[in-house]
C-alpha cells in the first residue's frame, strides 16, 4: 500500500509543470498542419469542385444573374482539405492558422464572386467566364478542333442537345 | 469498331430508351430525347468522339476512352468540377447533383461485358438506335433512302442518319382550314 | 475442402430447409438467404451447432428496386474467421420478422432499433419499447426509409412520455442522468434499489442520435462518408474511418495497398493507446484518485502532438478514403514516433507498477460490476469488456484487417470478470500496441498509399470490424448507385456494452454504479461547450448555450 | 446488380395488345429485373417505356393486400372467408329480391383467358347476361363491324405482317405512342419503300413518318372513307376478281356512292380532295395494302359504320387474305381479344355464340352441365351505368376494371354506383373505383399467376407464375371459383389451376382447341384460329373464304351520319382522347410508375395556337375544359399538331372523363369518346 502511494508521488513530482503557457505564449504547429483553409482568388475558376467534395458543406454557391458567389463558411469546416485535394487550380490550401476564435461569424465568412456565362438560347447558366475561358483556350490545341468551332461553349447542355444535329455538321470531318 | 448509330427517322418520341437507360444505370437516364417544335425528336446519347473534348477538358483524367473507343468517366475519379460539361458539344454529361459526379452514357459497360447490347439499343421499338460494326452500320445507314448522314466529331464514333425532307411534319398535314 | 466451403456445406447439409441459398460475396463474407419463418430456427443453428456470435443487424429498405425489405443479422464465426450473414427478405407492405432474442438476447436492441428506424415490427420482442427514436417522434415515420429525407424535421408529438419501466415491488428509483454526471453525458439509468442493493435497472439513451447513418447512404459520396464516419466517436475516429473504407474495399474487392494497411495499423494502435490513457485517468477520476487522472493525461499529450504531426490534426485524422490513405508516413518522422512511444512505455509501466501495489485502489475495482462469461456471451459484449470476462475476443485475431495478419498481436484476457479485470487488460494491451506499432514501422513495405478505384459498382456488400479501443466496431455497406451507398450500418462496440449493464448492477451496490459504468469505457454522443479567454486580463468566461446558437445563426443563410 | 441468382423467365407484356415478350428476372421469391427477349416474335426484344417499367408496380407499396369491407366513411380488414361468404349470400338475397338481371358483372381485358372465361360463365349461371369489360369501350364496334361484314371479329394479319404492306392505311390510330412496337414493323415496311398513309385530327408521333396525312375532323370518318371508295369505284381501281368470287352487295354500295359527292366529303372531314384521291388510289393501286384502326375509328356513334366502311374499302380492293393485305384493328390490352374470345361480352358466349342461338348456346350449357342459359342480351358498360342511376342494377361485381375513371361522363358513372346495393371490386390497387366499394379483393397481378393471354393478332401466349402474390391477395381465377362455389355452382368451378380451365376452354371454344396448356407455353404460343392439336395456328385469316356463314365477304354500305355532339356558341370546340405513350388506359399502374409519371406527370389540353390566342391562353397555364356534363381544370399546350377548333386531352388522369360523351353507337353499344363540344377558358383560380 504505501510502496503504491510513494511510485505514484515519485511520478508526480519527476513529472513537474507540464502545461504550456498558451494563449500568453504563441503554440507552433508542425508542418502539414491542416487549419484555415486559404483561397487564393485569382487562380480560382469557380468550378465548384471544392463545394462538392466538401463533405461539411462549407462552400455554398449561388448563381444569381450574372453572378456566381461562392461563399466559404469556415466556421463549418472540419479541416479535412479535401478541398484542396481536389482543386484543379490549386487554389485552395489549408494554412497553419488555427487560431479562429471571434464573436462574428461574419470573420469566417469568405466570399468569392465570378462573373457567369448564361446560355445564349435560354439563359440557363453554363458555367463561370473563367471556366469557358480557359476551356476555349486550351480546347483547339488539345483536340484539333478549331475556335470558331466551338460555339458550343456558351450553350447549355439541353440548348446543346437541341442544336446537336448542327454541331455534329459543323463538326463533320472534311473528306466526309 | 463498334458504334452506335441513332437513325432519328425512326424516332417515335416514345423514350423507352430513357426508361430502360435509368433502369440500367440507377435511376438516372443518361440518353435524352429531346422534342423540337413538337414534332421533331432527336434522341441524343454520348457520340464517344475521337476527338473527345470532354477527355481534353478533365483535370483529373477520370475520363478515358477505352480499346473499344468508348469514352467512360471513371467515377470514383471525378472531382465534379463541371469541366467536361462545358466541353461537351452535345450536352451528354451532366452533373448529377445528388451522387456530386459528372455521368453519361458509358455504351452499358456492364452489358457489353456479358455479351448484352446496350439497353437502348435492344429495347428501341422502331430500331432508332443500333450498335455494330462501323463499317457495317456506315452500309446500312448509306442503303437508307432519302437520309441525310451526320457523323460525330471526328471519324468514328456515333453513326447519325436523318431525314432530308425539308418539310415538317405539321407542314405535311393535309387539313382544309377552318 | 477450404473452411468456407465447409461451413457451406455443413448449413447445407445441418440445416436442410432452413436455407434458401448460400453464397461467399467476398472472401470470407457468407450469405444466406433465409425464408422469414425460418430465422429463429436458423439464428438457432447458427448459434448452437456453429458457435456464431451474433454482431448486428442491418435493416434495409430495398423497395427500390427490389421492392422489399432487407433483414441482414450479422453472425461472426471467430475460430473460422468468417462472417455469417442470415439475410431475411420481407414483403414491402407491412414489414415484419420474428424476434431472435430468443437465441441471442444480445440483439434485442438491433431489433429495437431496426423497428424504429425502419418500420420493420419484430414479433417476439420482450421489450418492443423505443430505443433510438426522441419520445417526441411521430408513430409511423421511420427514418432510415428511403423515402424519407435525411433533413427532415417532424412536428413533435405533443404529451409523448419516456416508455419507462416500472421498478419492481417495494423497490425504489434512483435516477442516474438523463446527463450522466460521470462522464458529463448525456444516458439515462433508472436503477431499482433496495436499500443499497441494485435490484434491477433501466436504460433511456440515443439522446444525441445523430443520425449519421441516414447521412452517410443519403447525402454524402463515398469519399465524403470517412469524415463523418471518424466523427462517430470524438477519441477513437479512426476506427470508424478506417472500417467504413475496408469495408467497401471488401465490397468492390480492392484492397487498399500494402503500406496503406500499414498506416492504418500504426494510426489504429496510437489511437488506442491514447484511448486507454485517456480511459484510466476517467476511471481513476471517478473512483476520486485524482493523482493517475492527472498523470495518465499528461502521457497522453505527446501522443496527440505525434498524432497532430502525421496527419496535420490532433484528432479525427481525415487520413482515411476508400482505398487507402491520404498521407504518408514518410521515413524522417519514424524516429520521432519511437521516441514518443519508448517515453509512453517507459510511464506507463511506471503507473502501472504503482498501481499494482496501490491496494486501496485495487478495491475499488476488485469483484465489482461482474459480467460472467456467460452473461457476457449473451449479451454479446465486446473489447476489454469481454476480454475481462475471460474470452479471448478480439477483431485483430478474428477478423484481421489493416496489417495486422502481420502484427504480433497478443489478446489479453483477465478471467476475474469485474472491473479489475477490465482495467488491467487495457493497461497490459496499451503495452501491446506499442510492441504492434515499432513491428509495424521496421516492416511498413514501401509502394503507393491509395488504389486505383475507378468506379464503385452497385449492390456490392462489405462488412469489416475493427477492434476499437472499447471492442470492435462493425460496419456493413450495401454499395448504391449515383455515386452514394444504398445501406451504411455502423455498430460502435458500447452498443452492445451498455446492453449489458442490468446484469452487471444486479445485487451491486449503488455505490460502485458509476466505476462499474465507466468501466465499460461508454462512448455516449457527447456535447459541446466553449470558453473564452482574455490573453490581456487571463479573464475566462465560458458561453451558453443559447449564446453559442444566436452566435452560429447571426446571419447564417445556411442550414444543416 | 448480383444478377448470377436470377432466374429469367420469359413473360409477356402486361400493357398493351401487341404482346411483346420479355425476360422477367426472378431473384429470391422478387421481380429483381428485366431483360430483352431477342427471340420473341412479335417485339424481337423491344419494349416500349410501360413495358420497361412493368415490374415496378408489381412489389409497389399499395399494393392492397388484404379483403376489405366498407365500414362508414373507410374500410375494416376482414378474413378472405368472411368476404366471400358475405359477398356470396348478398348477390343471392338480391337476386331472390329482384330477379338476376339486378346483378352485373365486368370481366377485365387485363386478367387471363381462364380468369374471364370464369367469370362470364359464373355470371350466366347465376342467371344474367350482363357480363361486360372495357372492349365494350374500346374494340366492341370492330368486333360488331367485322363480326358483320368479315365474319370474324378479329385483326386479319399478325402486326409483323405490316412489313410485307405496300401501302400502310392508318386511321384514327396513333400506333406510334399507343402501340409502339408496331411502329418497329411499319417502319421496316418504309424502308423497303411502303406508303404509309395517316388520318387523323392530329399531328400524332404516327404522322411524322408518314408520307401523306389526312388531317380530318373528329367524328368524319365514313364521310372519308367513302369518298375514298367513290374515287377508286369511279376510277375502275376496284378488284374484280376479288370482288366477283369472295364478296356480296357491291350493288348497293355502288348506290351508296352515287349520292356521296366528293366536295361534300371536303367540307365534312376538312381534307382536301386532291390529297383523298391520293390516298384512294395508293391503297388500291398498291399490291398489298393493310388498314390499322384505332380507337379513333370505334369510340364514335358510327362505330361500326367507320369500322364496316373500312372493310368495304379492303373487300372492293381485295386487301385482304394475303400477306401484306389485311384489316388491322390494333387491340388497346394485354388481353382485351381474348376477354372477348372467352365471351366476356354482354351479347356472346365463349367462341362469339350469340346468346340468342338457341341451339349452339344449349351445347355450351351442356358443356357447363346445366340445362339453359340466360337467353336475354345482357346490360353493356354503360348500359350498366344507366341501370345503377335509373335503380335498376343491385348489385355490381368488378375485376380489375376502374369504370370511375375510364368511363364516360364518369359523373353520371358516380351517381349509378353510389346508388347501387353491392360494389364488389377485386383489384390490385385501391383504385378511384375501390374507393366506391362495400367490398375490395386483393387480386394477384400478372405476374403472381400463371394463364393465358390473348394479344391483338391471336396470338395465345403463356404467363408463368413467377412470384408470390403479397399478403392475402389471390390471383382472380381462385377468388372467380370461390365465388361460384359459394353462390351454389360447386359442380361448375372444380378447377385447381389455370391449366384445367384452358382444358374446357379448349371444349367450349372451337378456334382454342388445339390450344391446349402443353402447347401454349412454347415462346410465341400459338395465333388462333387453332382448332385442333396439330393445328400450327393461322396467322393469316380470310386466306380462301370469309367467316361468314355463306363464306362471302359481306359489303356493308354505310351512309355519313354525324356525332351526336356539334360544337355550337355555347361549347365551340371539339374535344378528342386519346392514350399517351408514358401512360396506359385509367393510369392505376402507371401513375404509381415514378419513371413514367415524372415525364408526363399530369393532366394537359393540347390546343392550337388560334384558339389560344382568341381565349388569351399561354402555353403552361391552367386551364379549365368545359362540356354540357361538367368541367376539369388542367394546363394547357399550345401546340401546332392540332387544328384550330380541335383540342385533346389524354385520359388517364382523373378528369378526362368528366367530359366525355356517353352517347353510344346503337349496334355496338360503344360511347362517343372521341368527339365531345367543349369550351375552354382560363381557369378561375
Amino acid at each position: 500500500m504505501i510502496i503504491g502511494k510513494l511510485k505514484e508521488a515519485i511520478i508526480c513530482l519527476r513529472a513537474g509543470r507540464v502545461t504550456l503557457r498558451y494563449p500568453f505564449e504563441p503554440s507552433v504547429v508542425p508542418e502539414g498542419f491542416h487549419g484555415q483553409p486559404q483561397l487564393d482568388i485569382d487562380k480560382c475558376t469557380g468550378c465548384g469542385a471544392c463545394s462538392m467534395a466538401c463533405p461539411a458543406r462549407c462552400i455554398e454557391i449561388t448563381d444569381e444573374a450574372d453572378q456566381r458567389t461562392m461563399l466559404y463558411c469556415l466556421d463549418r469546416c472540419s479541416y479535412c482539405a479535401r478541398c484542396q485535394e481536389v482543386c484543379p487550380e490549386e487554389a485552395i490550401v489549408l494554412s497553419s492558422e488555427f487560431e479562429l476564435a471571434t464573436d462574428s461569424v461574419d470573420d469566417l465568412r469568405v466570399t468569392a464572386r465570378f462573373d457567369l456565362v448564361r446560355c445564349e438560347e435560354c439563359g440557363e447558366v453554363v458555367g463561370t467566364r473563367r471556366e469557358i475561358e480557359k476551356l476555349a483556350a486550351e480546347m483547339p490545341e488539345k483536340t484539333g478542333i478549331s475556335v470558331d468551332q466551338i460555339s458550343w461553349l456558351q450553350l447549355c447542355a439541353e440548348c446543346k442537345r437541341k442544336r446537336s444535329l448542327e454541331t455534329a455538321r459543323d463538326l463533320q470531318a472534311p473528306e466526309q | 469498331m463498334n458504334v452506335l448509330y441513332l437513325d432519328l427517322n425512326r424516332c417515335i418520341y416514345c423514350r423507352a430508351c430513357e426508361v430502360a437507360c435509368e433502369r440500367e444505370h440507377g435511376g438516372v437516364s443518361r440518353i435524352f430525347v429531346t422534342l423540337l417544335d413538337w414534332t421533331e425528336p432527336v434522341p441524343v446519347a454520348c457520340r464517344h468522339c475521337e476527338k473527345h473534348p470532354c477527355v481534353e477538358a478533365c483535370p483529373v483524367d477520370a475520363i478515358e476512352v477505352t480499346d473499344e473507343g468508348a469514352v467512360i468517366i471513371h467515377t470514383n475519379k471525378c472531382i465534379s468540377c463541371g469541366l467536361c460539361v462545358i466541353a461537351c458539344p452535345f450536352g451528354v454529361i451532366e452533373l448529377d447533383k445528388a451522387g456530386k459526379i459528372a455521368d453519361k452514357c458509358d455504351l452499358c459497360a456492364h452489358r457489353l461485358a456479358d455479351g448484352r447490347q446496350p439497353a437502348c439499343v435492344l429495347t428501341c421499338p422502331t430500331r432508332c438506335i443500333q450498335y455494330g460494326e462501323f463499317e457495317e452500320i456506315m452500309a446500312r445507314a448509306r442503303a437508307k433512302p432519302g437520309l441525310t448522314l451526320v457523323s460525330a466529331v471526328g471519324e468514328t464514333g456515333t453513326v447519325v442518319t436523318m431525314p432530308d425532307r425539308p418539310a415538317g411534319a405539321v407542314q405535311k398535314a393535309t387539313s382544309g382550314s377552318d | 475442402m477450404s473452411v468456407v466451403q465447409d461451413i457451406i456445406k455443413q448449413m447445407s447439409l445441418g440445416a436442410p430447409g432452413l436455407l434458401q441459398e448460400i453464397e461467399e460475396r467476398a472472401p470470407q463474407q457468407l450469405y444466406a438467404t433465409v425464408a422469414p419463418e425460418q430465422v429463429v430456427a436458423t439464428a438457432k443453428y447458427v448459434v448452437n451447432q456453429l458457435g456464431g456470435r451474433f454482431l448486428i443487424t442491418a435493416g434495409t429498405d430495398d423497395r427500390e428496386p427490389r421492392g422489399d425489405f432487407c433483414v441482414s443479422h450479422i453472425f461472426s464465426l471467430d475460430e473460422e474467421h468468417i462472417f455469417l450473414t442470415l439475410q431475411i427478405r420481407l414483403e414491402p407492405q407491412d414489414p415484419q420478422i420474428q424476434s431472435i432474442t430468443g437465441i441471442v438476447p444480445g440483439a434485442s436492441w438491433a431489433e429495437r432499433e431496426m423497428q424504429d428506424l425502419l418500420g420493420i415490427r419484430v414479433v417476439g420482442l420482450d421489450d418492443s419499447r423505443r430505443l433510438v427514436l426522441p419520445d417526441d417522434w411521430p408513430e409511423d415515420l421511420h427514418p432510415l426509409r428511403r423515402d424519407v429525407p435525411h433533413d427532415i424535421r417532424p412536428e413533435p408529438v405533443t404529451g409523448a412520455e419516456p416508455q419507462r419501466r416500472e421498478p419492481p415491488e417495494g423497490a425504489t428509483v434512483v435516477a442516474i442522468g438523463p446527463f450522466f454526471p460521470v462522464l458529463e453525458e448525456p444516458a439515462y439509468f433508472r436503477l431499482f434499489v433496495d436499500g443499497e442493493t441494485i435490484v434491477g435497472s433501466d436504460y433511456r439513451g440515443f439522446y444525441n442520435h445523430r443520425g449519421i447513418e441516414k447521412l452517410g447512404d443519403s447525402a454524402l459520396t463515398y469519399k465524403q462518408v470517412p469524415f463523418i464516419a471518424e466523427r462517430i466517436c470524438g477519441i477513437c475516429g479512426f476506427i470508424h474511418s478506417s472500417c467504413y473504407c475496408e469495408a467497401v474495399e471488401i465490397a468492390i474487392g480492392i484492397p487498399a495497398p500494402p503500406r496503406a494497411k500499414y498506416i492504418r495499423s500504426i494510426m489504429l494502435e496510437l489511437e488506442r493507446i491514447h484511448s486507454h490513457i485517456l480511459w484510466l485517468g476517467i476511471a481513476a477520476h471517478i473512483v476520486g484518485f485524482e493523482t493517475a487522472f492527472m498523470q495518465s493525461w499528461r502521457m497522453r499529450e505527446p501522443l496527440m502532438w505525434l498524432c497532430e504531426r502525421i496527419s496535420g490534426n490532433r484528432k479525427t485524422y481525415g487520413m482515411n478514403q476508400v482505398g487507402g490513405v491520404r498521407r504518408d508516413l514518410p521515413t524522417d518522422i519514424h524516429p520521432d514516433i519511437l521516441n514518443v512511444l519508448d517515453t509512453v512505455e517507459k510511464e506507463w509501466s511506471e503507473l502501472y507498477s504503482a498501481i499494482q501495489d496501490d491496494t486501496t485502489l485495487l478495491m475499488r475495482l476488485a469483484d465489482v460490476g461482474p459480467i460472467t462469461p456467460d452473461y457476457a456471451r449473451a449479451m454479446c459484449v465486446a473489447g476489454p469488456t469481454v476480454r475481462g470476462s475471460g474470452l479471448p475476443r478480439d477483431a485483430r485475431v478474428d477478423h484481421p484487417y489493416a496489417a495486422y495478419a502481420d502484427l504480433p498481436v497478443n489478446v489479453i484476457t483477465f478471467d476475474s470478470c469485474d472491473v479489475l479485470a477490465r482495467t488491467l487488460v487495457r493497461i497490459e494491451e496499451t503495452l501491446n500496441s506499442i510492441k504492434q506499432i515499432r513491428v509495424a514501422l521496421q516492416d511498413m513495405p514501401d509502394g503507393d498509399i491509395m488504389a486505383e478505384i475507378e468506379e464503385i459498382p452497385a449492390g456490392r456488400e462489405g462488412i469489416c470490424t475493427v477492434e476499437a479501443p472499447r471492442g470492435e466496431a462493425i460496419h456493413y455497406v450495401l454499395t448504391g448507385s449515383n455515386n452514394q451507398l444504398a445501406r451504411w450500418r455502423v455498430r460502435a462496440p458500447t452498443y452492445c456494452n451498455l446492453q449489458a449493464v442490468p446484469g452487471m448492477l444486479q445485487d451491486q451496490n449503488i455505490a460502485d454504479v458509476p466505476i462499474a459504468i465507466g468501466s465499460l469505457d461508454p462512448c455516449f454522443s457527447c456535447t459541446e461547450r466553449m470558453e473564452v479567454v482574455d490573453c490581456k486580463t487571463g479573464s475566462v468566461r465560458a458561453y451558453s448555450h443559447e449564446e453559442m446558437i444566436n452566435m452560429c445563426r447571426l446571419q447564417d443563410g445556411l442550414s444543416d | 446488380m448480383n444478377q448470377q441468382h436470377i432466374n429469367w423467365v420469359p413473360s409477356v407484356c402486361p400493357f398493351c395488345g401487341v404482346g411483346c415478350g420479355f425476360l422477367a428476372g426472378v431473384d429470391r421469391g422478387r421481380l429483381v429485373a428485366l431483360e430483352y427477349l431477342i427471340e420473341h416474335p412479335v417485339s424481337e426484344g423491344a419494349l416500349c417505356p410501360k413495358g420497361n417499367a412493368a415490374l415496378d408496380t408489381v412489389h409497389h407499396a399499395d399494393r392492397l393486400l388484404h379483403p376489405l369491407k366498407r365500414v362508414g366513411d373507410g374500410f375494416e380488414r376482414i378474413s378472405w372467408d368472411q368476404a366471400l361468404q358475405e359477398i356470396a349470400e348478398r348477390i343471392l338475397e338480391i337476386r331472390e329480391a329482384h330477379g338476376p338481371n339486378a346483378l352485373a358483372f365486368l370481366a377485365s381485358a387485363k386478367c387471363s383467358n381462364e380468369e374471364n372465361y370464369l367469370m362470364q360463365k359464373w355470371a350466366r349461371l347465376v342467371g344474367t347476361n350482363s357480363v361486360d369489360h372495357c372492349a365494350r369501350l374500346c374494340h366492341a364496334s370492330t368486333v360488331a363491324g367485322l363480326g358483320k361484314t368479315l365474319g370474324a371479329g378479329a385483326m386479319t394479319n399478325p402486326v409483323t405482317d405490316t412489313v410485307n404492306a405496300d401501302c400502310i392505311f392508318v386511321i384514327g390510330s396513333n400506333y406510334a405512342e399507343c402501340h409502339p412496337v408496331a411502329a418497329r414493323w411499319v417502319g421496316d415496311a418504309l424502308e423497303q419503300g411502303a406508303f404509309l398513309m395517316v388520318a387523323d385530327p392530329r399531328v400524332t408521333p404516327t404522322v411524322w413518318h408518314a408520307d401523306l396525312c389526312l388531317q380530318l375532323r373528329p367524328g368524319s370518318d365514313v364521310a372519308l372513307i367513302n369518298g375514298m371508295m367513290k374515287i377508286i369505284v369511279e376510277a375502275g381501281l376496284c378488284n374484280e376478281e376479288f370482288i366477283g368470287s369472295r364478296t356480296s352487295g357491291l350493288e348497293q354500295l355502288r348506290e351508296l356512292l352515287q349520292t356521296v359527292e366528293l366536295s361534300e366529303v371536303e367540307e365534312i372531314s376538312g381534307v382536301p380532295a386532291d390529297a383523298i384521291e391520293e390516298a384512294a388510289r395508293h391503297y388500291a393501286t398498291a399490291e398489298a395494302s393493310v388498314i390499322m384502326w384505332s380507337m379513333g375509328i370505334t369510340q364514335h356513334i358510327t362505330g361500326t359504320d367507320n369500322v364496316m366502311s373500312l372493310a368495304n374499302l379492303a373487300l372492293i380492293t381485295g386487301h385482304l387474305g394475303r400477306p401484306g393485305a389485311g384489316l388491322m384493328p390494333l387491340r388497346g390490352q394485354s388481353n382485351v381479344q381474348g376477354a372477348c374470345d372467352m365471351g366476356a361480352l354482354s351479347n356472346v358466349l365463349p367462341g362469339y355464340v350469340a346468346v340468342t342461338d338457341f341451339e349452339r348456346r344449349r351445347q355450351i350449357a351442356a358443356k357447363w352441365g346445366v340445362t339453359e342459359l340466360p337467353t336475354a342480351r345482357g346490360l353493356t358498360v354503360v348500359e350498366m351505368m344507366n341501370a345503377a342511376a335509373s335503380g335498376d342494377l343491385h348489385s355490381l361485381y368488378v375485376m380489375g376494371e376502374n369504370p370511375i375513371v375510364s368511363d364516360p361522363n364518369v359523373q353520371h358513372v358516380r351517381q349509378g354506383l353510389d346508388n347501387i346495393d353491392l360494389l364488389v371490386v377485386q383489384d390490385i390497387f385501391m383504385t378511384e373505383t375501390a374507393e366506391l366499394a362495400d367490398y375490395v379483393l386483393p387480386a394477384a397481378l400478372w405476374a403472381e399467376k400463371s394463364g393465358s393471354y390473348t394479344s391483338t393478332e391471336r396470338r395465345v401466349q403463356w404467363q408463368p407464375t413467377l412470384v408470390a402474390p403479397p399478403g392475402e391477395a389471390l390471383p382472380d381465377w381462385q377468388i372467380i371459383c370461390e365465388m361460384g362455389r359459394r353462390t351454389g355452382y360447386a359442380d361448375c368451378f372444380p378447377f385447381a389451376s389455370p391449366g384445367d380451365i384452358l382444358t374446357e376452354i379448349n371444349t367450349v371454344s372451337p378456334a382454342y382447341g388445339g390450344i391446349t396448356p402443353e402447347r401454349v407455353q412454347a415462346l410465341g404460343g400459338l395465333i388462333w384460329p387453332c382448332p385442333d392439336e396439330d393445328h400450327p395456328g393461322t396467322p393469316i385469316l380470310h386466306q380462301e373464304k370469309f367467316g361468314t356463314e355463306d363464306g362471302l365477304g359481306h359489303i356493308t354500305p354505310t351512309p355519313y351520319r354525324p356525332p351526336a355532339e356539334t360544337p355550337d356558341e355555347q361549347y365551340p370546340l371539339t374535344l378528342t382522347t386519346g392514350r399517351l405513350v408514358l401512360h396506359y388506359n385509367s393510369g392505376s399502374m402507371t401513375r404509381r410508375t415514378k419513371a413514367l409519371l415524372s415525364r408526363e406527370p399530369r393532366l394537359f389540353v393540347e390546343i392550337s395556337a388560334a384558339d389560344a390566342a382568341e381565349r388569351g391562353i399561354e402555353d403552361g397555364e391552367l386551364v379549365r375544359v368545359a362540356t354540357c356534363r361538367g368541367y376539369t381544370d388542367c394546363v394547357a399546350r399550345v401546340v401546332p399538331t392540332v387544328a384550330a377548333g380541335v383540342v385533346f386531352m389524354p385520359f388517364h388522369f382523373s378528369g378526362t372523363n368528366i367530359l366525355t360523351s356517353d352517347a353510344l353507337d346503337p349496334t355496338a353499344k360503344i360511347p362517343e369518346y372521341k368527339v365531345a363540344a367543349c369550351q375552354i377558358e382560363k381557369s378561375p383560380r
